[in-house]
């Protein structure tokens, strides 16, 4: 596209907006349509892929055997990471990762961690020495927008579906046994982005929709309602009405998204 | 780990997951599955699980990279961290370095380069879950991908391993065979041109073994040059009625 | 490592380090400490001991990041080895990284980026001594750097958290409150403009505790941005007094 | 050289190989000249330098002991790296390997890999716990064209020319004694490269005609004539046809190659 | 500044110092003023900052345990970092260490490693295997020239700063116990550094003089006036004589820097 | 590992290897070794084996490195995996990034840089096998390749140790003697300009023994020297031959 046919459509999409409108015809608190798939990955201990419209995120779940953190020798440890693919869109390019893949997996990592959605007690073998270790890998496959929501809720997804070896101990050496049980959860946080733009605030901002936001509030509600973390994101801000607002809104679409989980 | 299984082919002649000697794994193709990538392809062989998607032609970065007098490829192929049994560092390791480059050289001779000259397409394959094969059904992939964005291309390429286990050459070894196997020879090629565009080999195999297995090798890559076109064909007729909606 | 202590907040209402709940820890303010930035400031907030400086606006390196219409802000904060119980690697960790680009956003809204297109600053902070709350008295102290450097702004961008810890909603939680505490909410603000920068949280609250943790954080901002004008105030009077002399 | 004289020389380096001749005198199938120099540097516990034509190849091994593969847990392992010095081109870059160095190295590794050319059996010192681990490092000094039959045949050479410690295990340490053991080697596989140009194949092209050539295939022979490895480079092909002319070429050509190792 | 103003500046500051003067009224054997502050980062083990005109260099030292070095079993470990913060300099960058802050660091490091001025062998926990490992993290907060000598001096007034935890060893580990006790230094080496403006030797070149000197000799110095490290730098030379000379200006200088330390 | 032995100089006077205390290590130099390089030298001294190729003058990449009124010299010294006991990891260590760069300013006094303005020269040093003093032979060496590749040079640049074993300043220390001895005073020199153009010191001399061991090291250097332009001389009678044959 030109930069004059962006600048007009980017006009048009804000215009729109402020009168209460989208240019794909959602109301400013809706969501794309959202499908999750769990269990696509079989090498995988777990996996779900969320489709948000057009933006598409595969989640993988790995469990290995690791030492604990010195701070908690009786727990297991969570590790998430996130690839912005290069095949997910023209702006992403391979190499380390970059602030935004960074700060993409340490948003999805603070909704699981402070949420307690995994049970990491239970993930103990032996207090101070060895713990079973969960890694979450986020592979964005599709960039459409709000990758934060979509990687969250595919990360749940996936914890959800995740599998963990049986084992028994003997001389200190982990010996896997048949069978598997789930991976124990004791939550499953919703992740929930509004952008705002002008005065206004909208719901999963899609990608023509962020290069014109202010700023993003991704905020993690857990089962109960209560807010579990928090991550504002651009070069705009928020009023503290705002910020109230967006947090009654964040705790409404959570309901919603969280019974996508329910299938 | 799994344990090693004593044979491979049982008396029947049949091998661990019940394929004849020289039958292919199934495959499932299709083209245009990504909405940001100038072309796209997935592929499922056996168990391998592959996306393809190529950027492009477009200006290279950094630009002393272009060439005055052709296009550029660059590829990277890429295992996703719980793509295999143990969790894979999404570092680049030595092995995908080298298979990104001999992938490169698969596509490179049945793309007309000459069009398109100071600039570049990236070909990026992820490989989601990997069962023995994945640089064969990555070639599959990619060269729908490359196809799908529209570059002028002289033949598909497809690509099949034979290889030997136990005593017997066999089309298409899975992930057991391929380790436990004495043999494996993957092949990219060019139905059109009689072309072979990739040729690699691990392990130990006569002269006369070895010609077998290049033979049943491109036996194979025949049978899915077939679903390539029947992928292609199916996104353009889908493109056609979405068009004429 | 130190012992978890039982309780937060003793019978008097009083914390750890003998505050009250809506106390802020001693905070000092210098601008201008370093010769060679064009703009620097010092902050100790608490224990936390850091330094901001700020170079530009100047021509960018590499060229392709500048903008043709606005100013890039670039920011970099970082540890220094010694600044925590144990020892740090200089390499930034994802920590490291996360903030700098959360920092960034909270000062990109006071600074009028239209009026120097094509040009970049870079914004410097080194956390020299840790003590909770570095993000927060970072942002303060690189908000006083980029006025030092006489870069046109909005407002300054003033930083504070509050938080919960035992069943309380307690403002400025030093290290061990925000280790062992309930939840922990970073906010940057421009008390001019009304405007929320930088918003974040850790743990778990309801929706009013959420509030008034928000409220009370922005209080704590507005105490924080008498100092912060006092320090400009002092580097002003010591600058015109040096011309006079 | 200009880019006009480059382009008039590479017709002619084409036209010549196309009435079977080449530049410098040699027929199709000729190496250029071989010379094997063995143990030259007395640091390394093996080494060897090959020359072939103005390539020029330094190989030194290193034996240090290491942890077992899991899924082979009592053989010894076998390492091959391959640096592209840069004083051996104007086009090599110091820095850390790119995909030309790496591709060199896991040739040369595989060569010696897949015709169990190492022992590595009798490299065990303790059953899952510690093995010697055999480090094989090409150093490319000058390029001239062909790297990998230069390189292939170096590291073999340094590998018969390498010597093993002494040593016996004391309370589970390792424990050196006096005296030496030669590295025990089954066998001495040999790689053989050749180039494609037009419809003829060459042996061992150098610089020049690398330049020129459509693609080339290397193929690793064993001691009793099997094949034990083969790579494809280059953005060319091959018919299936010239894949059988030149593994037969390269069975030929392994044999004269191998006696360099027996002086 | 322009380059005209700054090059008739050089010259003029070049000039002055062949007559014997420098720009801002030192002799040319005299240091700018020296400021030592001990102790002034809690968290550190050690700490000191010294400021060498307006060249603000902070130091922090951490102890925590390790292993030795395999060929001194009985010794702690030191381990010099040196970072040239870009806050001190638009000309230093953000990123890995340069070949500028390598020679820093090990320039710092010689000058206490080779006058042993930290007694290792009291560092000992447990021979061979666990070892104290004392880090010396030298932090270039201001750069106005002469950073060898101001980072020197700031590493040796933290190592003397330096507190090492008190510890009993329980079974094989190591428990910390309650107080604190000086890190045990034998001396306290001195580093003066030289620069050569024609056939002039200038003491603490400050940062536009070292724009002009050709080349620069830094001097450890030991507390009985020994010499125990030199590093030449830059693309100048020295002729024997004039080392000779720099020497003796070197064991002068540093007896006065000295005694900063003992403040 | 080696032991210690317990002393260094025998009764005779002699060292460990049959020198005398002023002896040098036999050196075999040999100029013009490398057919790509524009100028390379290979120097054996004692056990050293060390190969040094110079590239240019050429454009310089990236291009901002270059410098309007002269060229630049750019140096890597690097060790071989196999050149020491244990093997050393083929990417640069800190002392091989130092060491690059005292060699690259014992050099440059030497070349008359102002003769080849926006270009530059790549020094390539590749210790083969290492053996105590490799700074001092790689510096011989590197001069001798720069002279090789046809650039003006005020004098050669050559470089020898001296040191302190036992009780005595010595010649020439070869690997034990330096990681044994007291202490190890490397020294370049431009004989013609009695120009000392590295000097580096480790370990402890009383100022006494300083000034003898860089006197001592200065005699190396000059006997080092004729042999240095001894190969200088083969290396142009053999190219002569060649060219009048």
């Amino acid at each position: 596209m030109s930069t004059l046919v962006t600048r007009v459509r980017q006009r048009q999409i804000g215009q729109l907006i402020d009168a209460g409108k989208r240019l794909d015809g959602r109301g400013l608190g809706d969501y794309r349509e959202i499908k999750v798939e769990q269990g696509i990955i079989e090498r995988a201990e777990g996996s779900a892929r969320v489709l948000l419209g057009k933006t598409e995120v595969l989640v993988g779940t790995k469990i290995e055997t690791g030492e604990p953190f010195p701070d908690t020798p009786n727990e297991g440890v969570q590790t998430v990471n996130a690839e912005l693919v290069p095949l997910a869109s023209a702006a992403f390019e391979p190499g380390p990762p970059d602030e935004n893949s960074i700060e993409l997996a340490r948003i999805v990592d603070r909704g699981i961690r402070e949420s307690k959605a995994i049970d990491t007690a239970k993930l103990c073998i032996e207090a101070g020495k060895k713990v079973f270790v969960v890694f979450v890998d986020v592979y964005v496959l599709n960039h459409d927008g709000n990758l934060i929501d979509a990687s969250a809720l595919a990360a749940v997804a996936a914890l959800l579906n995740t599998k963990m070896p049986n084992y028994e101990i003997k001389d200190g050496e982990v010996i896997l046994k048949a069978g598997y049980t789930p991976l124990p959860m004791k939550s499953r946080p919703i992740t929930v982005t509004l952008g705002k733009i002008g005065d206004k605030l909208i719901v999963d901002p899609w990608l023509e929709e962020e290069q014109i936001i202010d700023a993003r509030l991704s905020i993690a509600i857990n089962d109960d309602g209560n807010i579990c973390a928090i991550q504002k994101g651009g070069s705009g801000y928020f009023t503290p009405k705002q910020i109230v607002e967006a947090t009654k809104i964040a705790r409404e679409k959570a309901v919603e998204l969280r019974k996508k989980l329910e299938w | 780990m799994s344990e090693k299984p004593e044979k491979l082919i049982d008396k029947k002649g049949l091998r661990l997951d019940g394929r004849k000697i020289d039958e292919l794994r199934p495959v499932k193709i299709e083209v245009g599955v990504l909405s940001n990538a100038d072309g796209s392809a997935y592929i499922e062989h056996g168990k391998n699980k592959i996306l393809a998607a190529v950027f492009g032609p477009r200006e290279m970065h950094p630009k002393h990279l272009s060439l005055p007098d052709r296009m550029v490829l660059r590829c990277r192929y890429h295992m996703a961290p719980f793509s295999v049994q143990e969790r894979k560092s999404p570092a680049p390791s030595r092995r995908e370095v080298e298979l990104s480059k001999v992938i490169r050289e698969a596509l490179e001779p049945a793309v007309f380069v000459e069009y398109y000259p100071r600039s570049g397409i990236d070909i990026f394959v992820e490989v989601l879950q990997a069962d023995g094969g994945t640089r064969c059904a990555s070639i599959t992939a990619a060269a729908l991908a490359i196809a799908d964005a529209g570059i002028p291309m002289r033949d598909l390429v497809v690509a099949c391993a034979a290889g030997k286990i136990d005593d017997k050459v066999v089309l298409d070894l899975m992930d057991t065979e391929d380790k436990v196997g004495v043999a494996d020879v993957p092949v990219a090629f060019m139905p059109n041109l009689n072309a072979v565009t990739l040729l690699q080999m691990d392990g130990i195999l006569t002269p006369d073994e070895f010609e077998s297995a290049v033979n049943l090798a491109i036996e194979g890559c025949k049978k899915i040059y077939a679903l390539q076109k029947e992928a292609l064909k199916t996104k353009y007729m889908n493109t056609k009625e979405e068009v004429e909606e």
